[in-house]
């Protein structure tokens, strides 16, 4: 086995070039005044941490969590009965079915997006059913957004853990005396918690780095994390905030993505 | 296996074979839609070159592209104050007039030549298409004596449906003229004013190309629009031969913008870039090309062609300047300037 | 005294192939009973029947006076050790023992007692904590014991649980099951395909096949008296030979006539002879007893397996002292060596 | 002894079961139905619906740059997938040989991309690539999306090697397989599920992407994400975007409901 080891080798090169760097650049960028464009000598400097005192960037922040766990919330209690129902299924056609629900991940997203802005508003195709939304620049389209674009990310780890999990266990835990809703509690929910662990980090993770979804769907009124990232780094030119505002994310969602891992032992869940 | 080390093999070969092509390269950064691409063809078979056309949705990412230098750019179409701004950074070559034989025998608009006269930053680019913004209106549900200037939009119990332009220099200018002071007004009280005329107005939502369909449907009374989005609108809704239920204001002062050639000092290329600008410099060019885009044109010999019966575009209610109105073109701002608006329109958004 | 188990008339069948055909048999309390048979006679079934798991096509079962019909197995008052031992990964082996008891609401005293006396039972005490994974397949398997018998069942299922031990645990543990059979005084159905074990631990045996109950009694009776050819082949080594019942305790088979015990077949009946190769001792070549030659000797530690052909028909004959290839000898064997059969024609 | 028993509790459950399920199904597929519809719909801006047509199929195929856009957004994707697949695949091979502290640490450095937010990798990696001698455009965006693939495959084959028998490729070794063979023969058929899993991710993450291909982009190289977002600007984009996201997806649903169709076939002969 020790011979396979040295597989690893050219990745960690190629890992060591294309995220060690780049990540130091950005770390460098953040507490400097260096110019991307130009990487010439540069100074230390902190202006970028007088961007974090800024109503936006703070607004935007609570935003992104309170979006990303909502939304996060929903998609779990939509998904993982979903994923239990079908895992549950004995019908020949049960793959088919799970895969029908990840086919929208291959349509291009800002398009998907586009289509509930169209129903958002007053005046849609929903007004040959009398129905009339008028849902834009509310948490409602952010959130109803969120799950359409997010939810198979959710169900597709729990139906894995689901499908692997021995039924063996099912059947001892009722020859104890467990019922069907204390079977699940006790024994099935417990183990598939790995797949939900999973479900939430790939549901979180997007949510919380959204921008062109709230952009369009809270009609730019609602601003994420991500809409700051965009205008530090493309419209308002300062990419050292934009950097510093990027770091802080990524140890936020490294130090979620440890907590989170901690109630799966082996430590790799994600998928 | 075999046979799928086959397939990588031949992709990987034709993808070498493309990358290196004989022929002489001109790349060429602008807006997305907004060139005929019949034309860029014309230009390729005449000159026998290839065009490489990259396309970004606003002046910052035209900036963040020419300036990450990724790509040798040989002309770019920035609008009037990021000309300005590239110029100062000097990332512009001039623009060498011997090379344009094409512009003496054509005269620019005497409306537009004087926007941008002494300015500083003539020298380095050649007009393009110009415009101004206005308010587009929903006819059905506008009246029309509400229509007197901007402060239309900002009326804090206005029982209308307004949808301001996602961009921090649009909606602040635009602000700035409801409270009777300039476009490029650097002055912190004019901006805190303007800020809170912002603040209190009651948008619908913050938008970009969107708002002139939500006007069109009607789930939009009034949106803050460039005068090509009208136009846009205008055409498809006489192609789709719908019902015309929407209108264009321009009130006594506007902004009004122009873009333009540029030839990047990115470029490795500035004789076959002046040859692509001569090109356009055409009557009969850059009419076809007014044509498919849909915007006024520079030139005045293509703008009599274009009202001509040839073409019978009318163009009054395009630019119509009364004599007490007037026009205010954005100046360079530095990247500090450009936050504190930035900032100003997130703070609107945010309350 | 009320049965049990009533099972009456089950047949079940999984998609077109039937698994088990019309089966009756009753289980009395405190009795170890085994269900033996190849793999695929539908003893597993039988069992998960029994345990709730599955739902017959048709025929009913009664526990404890009870029809089973439509009770789940969590309210049946029957537990069972699975083949793999389903211990749940999630738990260390006090909390996988104490499972059951959470679910019926024990108080955490009555859980901690009932865990340790469990424990004691199945010789773990002190393995409260680790966590299952990390334990051997002799103790997986006796925390699976301890799960199931500290509910205080009044019938415990066990499927094949010494399947994956070795030889000497296997041994143990079969001693130990006995024992704890004992002193909990309840009934054990036990699942195996190994004869050895089903002789060694029950009280009674049922021999499956195809479904069928073949035979049901004492470890003895099936052994020593197998009622068909099945039960005879199937468990130990048997000697079948095709004979004519000639009158009640007279049998005529290779051509000379034998006494034996067996009587209750209507004369000149065409029967088959069971002989345990243990119950054959070889001599010197003796008239009128059956002379065969000595073709094959293979040494089995405890004793020689001879080979002797008779005619073109072999015999097996287990015997401590060493034999000549080629050379001929006698078979004797004693009248109630000799166990006669209703002749089955497959 | 069918169980017939139909009180309120089970007519609750189904009718629970059936809502949740139409609302997941929904919720996801609704934008795909609009986006079709809109694809039908004869009008340009898709306002109101002047007739049916299916001129926009049609346009795909006449619109150049958007088809240009559709051809380097396929090419990208099927072989930043294939690369990716085969290379993390070894790579998880590798890492699963690695001792449990190694590898948590292989699997740390791993997950920064599939962790760090879009605009952050597309910034760093234009900045390197700008550093190595490569040429923006088809081979930037190439690496680029091999590079954030990667991670996705080594995260869905590492969990199903832990399952394999670790002696497994000693036996192969033992049987007289080199190395290569080894791995060829024996690793990769135990864990197709996984290698499959991940080649699936990773085309879905090349197909969708776009800030990363925003900034490792150039020269004129475009894909269909970059086509839609560089048409906000001055004018709405056409709806043959539309037309030909429907007709991925259509043709998408196409094969899987046949494949699905043919392994029942199997199944119900074996």
């Amino acid at each position: 086995m020790n011979k396979l080891k040295n597989l690893v080798y050219p990745y960690l090169l190629w890992m060591g070039v294309l995220v060690l760097l780049p990540t130091l650049l950005v770390l460098l960028l953040s507490i400097s005044d260096l110019d991307i464009f130009n990487l010439g000598p540069f100074n230390f400097s902190d202006d970028a941490f007088s961007f974090l005192g800024r109503e936006e960037v703070k607004i935007a922040a609570i935003n992104s969590i309170k979006y990303s766990v909502l939304a996060t919330i929903f998609c779990f209690v939509i998904g993982y009965p979903v994923a239990y129902f079908l895992s549950n299924s004995n019908s020949k056609n049960k793959t088919l079915y799970v895969t029908l629900l990840i086919i929208p991940i291959w349509s291009n997203m800002l398009l998907r997006i586009i289509a509930w802005e169209r129903l958002f508003f007053p005046v849609s195709i929903l007004n040959v059913f009398g129905i009339s939304l008028d849902l834009i620049g509310t948490d409602t389209a952010i959130i109803i957004g969120m799950v359409s674009m997010y939810l198979p990310f959710m169900v597709l780890p729990i139906y894995s853990v689901l499908e692997k999990l021995d039924k063996n266990l099912i059947e001892a835990s009722k020859d104890l005396g467990a019922n069907e809703f204390k079977t699940f509690r006790k024994v099935i929910f417990p183990l598939s918690i790995g797949g939900v662990v999973s479900g939430t980090i790939m549901t979180l993770l997007p949510a919380m780095t959204a921008f062109a979804l709230p952009e369009r769907l809270g009609g730019s009124k609602i601003i994420l994390i991500g809409n700051i990232v965009e205008d530090y780094f493309i419209k308002s030119g300062n990419i050292n905030a934009g950097s510093l505002i990027s770091i802080i994310l990524m140890v936020v969602i490294v130090v979620m993505f440890i907590v989170i891992v901690k109630f799966d032992k082996e430590g790799e869940t994600l998928i | 296996m075999k046979k799928l080390l086959l397939l990588v093999s031949v992709l990987t070969i034709t993808l070498v074979l493309s990358a290196c092509g004989s022929k002489e390269k001109l790349y060429v950064l602008n807006w997305g839609e907004y060139m005929d691409p019949e034309i860029i063809e014309m230009f390729e078979d005449e000159y026998n070159v290839v065009v490489v056309y990259d396309e970004v949705g606003s002046n910052e990412e035209m900036e963040v592209k020419i300036k990450a230098g990724t790509t040798a750019y040989d002309v770019a179409f920035p609008s009037d104050y990021m000309i300005d701004k590239l110029r100062q950074q000097n990332l512009l070559n001039e623009i060498d007039y011997d090379l344009l034989g094409g512009f003496d025998d054509v005269t620019m608009k005497p409306e537009v030549e004087a926007l941008y006269a002494g300015k500083g930053y003539e020298p380095y680019f050649i007009p393009y298409f110009w415009g101004t913004i206005g308010i587009m209106y929903n006819t059905d549900s506008v009246l029309e004596e509400d229509l007197t200037g901007w402060d239309i939009l900002f009326d804090p119990e206005t029982n209308y449906k307004i949808g301001m332009y996602d961009s921090a220099r649009d909606a602040v200018a635009v602000a700035l003229l409801s409270n009777g002071h300039n476009v490029n007004s650097n002055v912190a009280s004019e901006l805190e004013e303007a800020g809170n005329t912002l603040k209190n107005a009651n948008f619908e939502l913050f938008g970009d190309d969107q708002l002139k369909t939500l006007v069109q449907a009607g789930n939009l009374d009034l949106a803050l629009v460039y005068s090509g989005d009208y136009f846009d609108t205008l055409y498809v809704a006489e192609e789709d031969e719908v019902e015309i239920n929407f209108g264009y204001f321009v009130p006594e002062i506007t902004n009004i913008w122009v873009d333009g050639f540029v030839i990047p000092t990115t470029s490795e290329n500035t004789d076959l870039a002046h040859k692509f600008i001569n090109f356009f410099l055409n009557v009969e060019v850059s009419a076809q090309n007014s044509d498919w885009v849909g915007y006024a044109p520079v030139l005045t010999e293509t703008y009599d062609l274009l009202v001509s019966d040839e073409y019978g575009y009318d163009y009054d209610n395009y630019n119509p300047i009364s004599e007490t109105g007037s026009r205010q073109m954005f100046e360079f701002i530095s990247d500090d300037r450009f936050d504190e608006l930035n900032q100003i329109l997130n703070a609107a958004k945010i309350n | 005294m009320e049965k049990l188990v009533n099972i009456k008339n089950i047949t079940k069948s999984f998609d077109e192939t039937i698994v088990l055909k019309d089966l009756s048999l009753f289980i009395n309390h405190n009795e170890f009973v085994t269900l033996l048979g190849p793999s695929g006679c539908g003893k597993t079934t039988l069992l998960r029947l029994i345990g709730g798991f599955e739902t017959a096509d048709s025929g009913e079962i009664i526990f404890n006076g009870e029809s089973m019909e439509n009770v789940p197995s969590y309210k049946r008052e029957i537990n069972t050790v699975f083949q793999n031992y389903a211990l749940f990964p999630h738990l260390n082996v006090f909390e996988n023992i104490a499972f059951g008891l959470r679910i019926s609401k024990k108080t955490e005293v009555e859980i901690n007692e009932l865990v340790s006396y469990a424990l004691k039972l199945v010789k773990l005490v002190g393995f409260e904590k680790r966590s299952v994974k990390k334990m051997s397949g002799g103790q997986q398997q006796r925390v699976a014991i301890a799960r199931a018998i500290v509910n205080k069942p009044k019938l415990l299922l066990l499927d094949e649980p010494l399947g994956a031990l070795d030889l000497k645990l296997r041994q143990d543990m079969q001693y130990e099951l006995k024992e704890i059979q004992k002193t909990l005084g309840i009934s054990f159905i036990f699942v195996t395909h190994d004869q050895e074990e089903a002789l060694t631990m029950s009280d009674t045996v049922v021999v499956m096949n195809d479904g069928v109950i073949q035979q049901i009694g004492t470890p003895e009776d099936i052994y020593n008296e197998p009622e068909n050819k099945f039960t005879a082949m199937f468990i130990g080594e048997s000697n079948i030979i095709d004979g004519v019942m000639k009158k009640d305790f007279l049998v005529e088979f290779e051509g000379i006539e034998f006494e034996c015990v067996d009587k209750g077949f209507n004369k000149n009946e065409l029967v088959e002879i069971v002989i345990r190769p243990e119950d054959i001792v070889l001599s010197k070549e003796t008239k009128g007893k059956i002379t065969g030659v000595v073709d094959d000797i293979t040494f089995k530690g405890v004793h020689y397996e001879i080979i002797i052909m008779v005619a073109n028909k072999e015999y097996v004959v287990h015997s401590t002292d060493h034999e000549e290839i080629g050379s001929i000898v006698s078979l004797n064997f004693d009248p109630d060596d000799i166990h006669v059969m209703k002749r089955t024609n497959e | 002894m069918i169980n017939n028993k139909f009180n309120y509790k089970t007519i609750l459950k189904k009718v629970s079961k059936f809502l949740l399920i139409f609302t997941a199904y929904s919720v996801v597929y609704l934008p795909i139905i609009i986006i079709f519809l809109l694809s039908i719909n004869e009008s340009k801006s898709g306002q109101n619906f002047t007739g049916l047509s299916f001129k926009w199929y049609l346009e795909i195929f006449q619109n150049e740059r958007l088809l240009k856009a559709i051809m380097n957004t396929l090419l990208v994707a099927l072989i930043s997938t294939f690369v990716a697949t085969i290379s993390g695949t070894l790579i998880a091979i590798g890492i699963n040989s690695l001792s449990k502290k190694r590898r948590i640490e292989m699997m740390i450095l791993n997950n920064v991309p599939v962790v760090s937010p879009d605009i952050v990798t597309g910034i760093s990696l234009m900045v390197v690539f700008s550093l190595l001698p490569l040429s923006f455009g088809f081979q930037t965006m190439l690496l680029a999306h091999i590079f954030f693939s990667i991670p996705f495959v080594v995260l869905s084959v590492l969990p199903k090697l832990k399952e394999l028998d670790p002696n497994l490729f000693d036996a192969a070794l033992d049987l007289g397989c080199n190395y290569f063979e080894g791995i060829y023969k024996v690793i990769l058929p135990s864990i197709k599920t996984g290698i499959i899993t991940g080649a699936l991710i990773a085309f879905t993450m090349s197909i969708d992407d776009f800030v990363i291909s925003y900034f490792t982009s150039g020269n004129g190289f475009q894909n269909v994400s970059l086509w839609i977002y560089a048409r906000v600007g001055r004018k709405s984009f056409s709806p043959a975007a539309y037309a030909y996201n429907s007709l991925i997806v259509l043709l998408t649903i196409g094969i899987l409901t046949y494949i699905n169709k043919i392994n029942n076939k199997k199944i119900k002969e074996n």
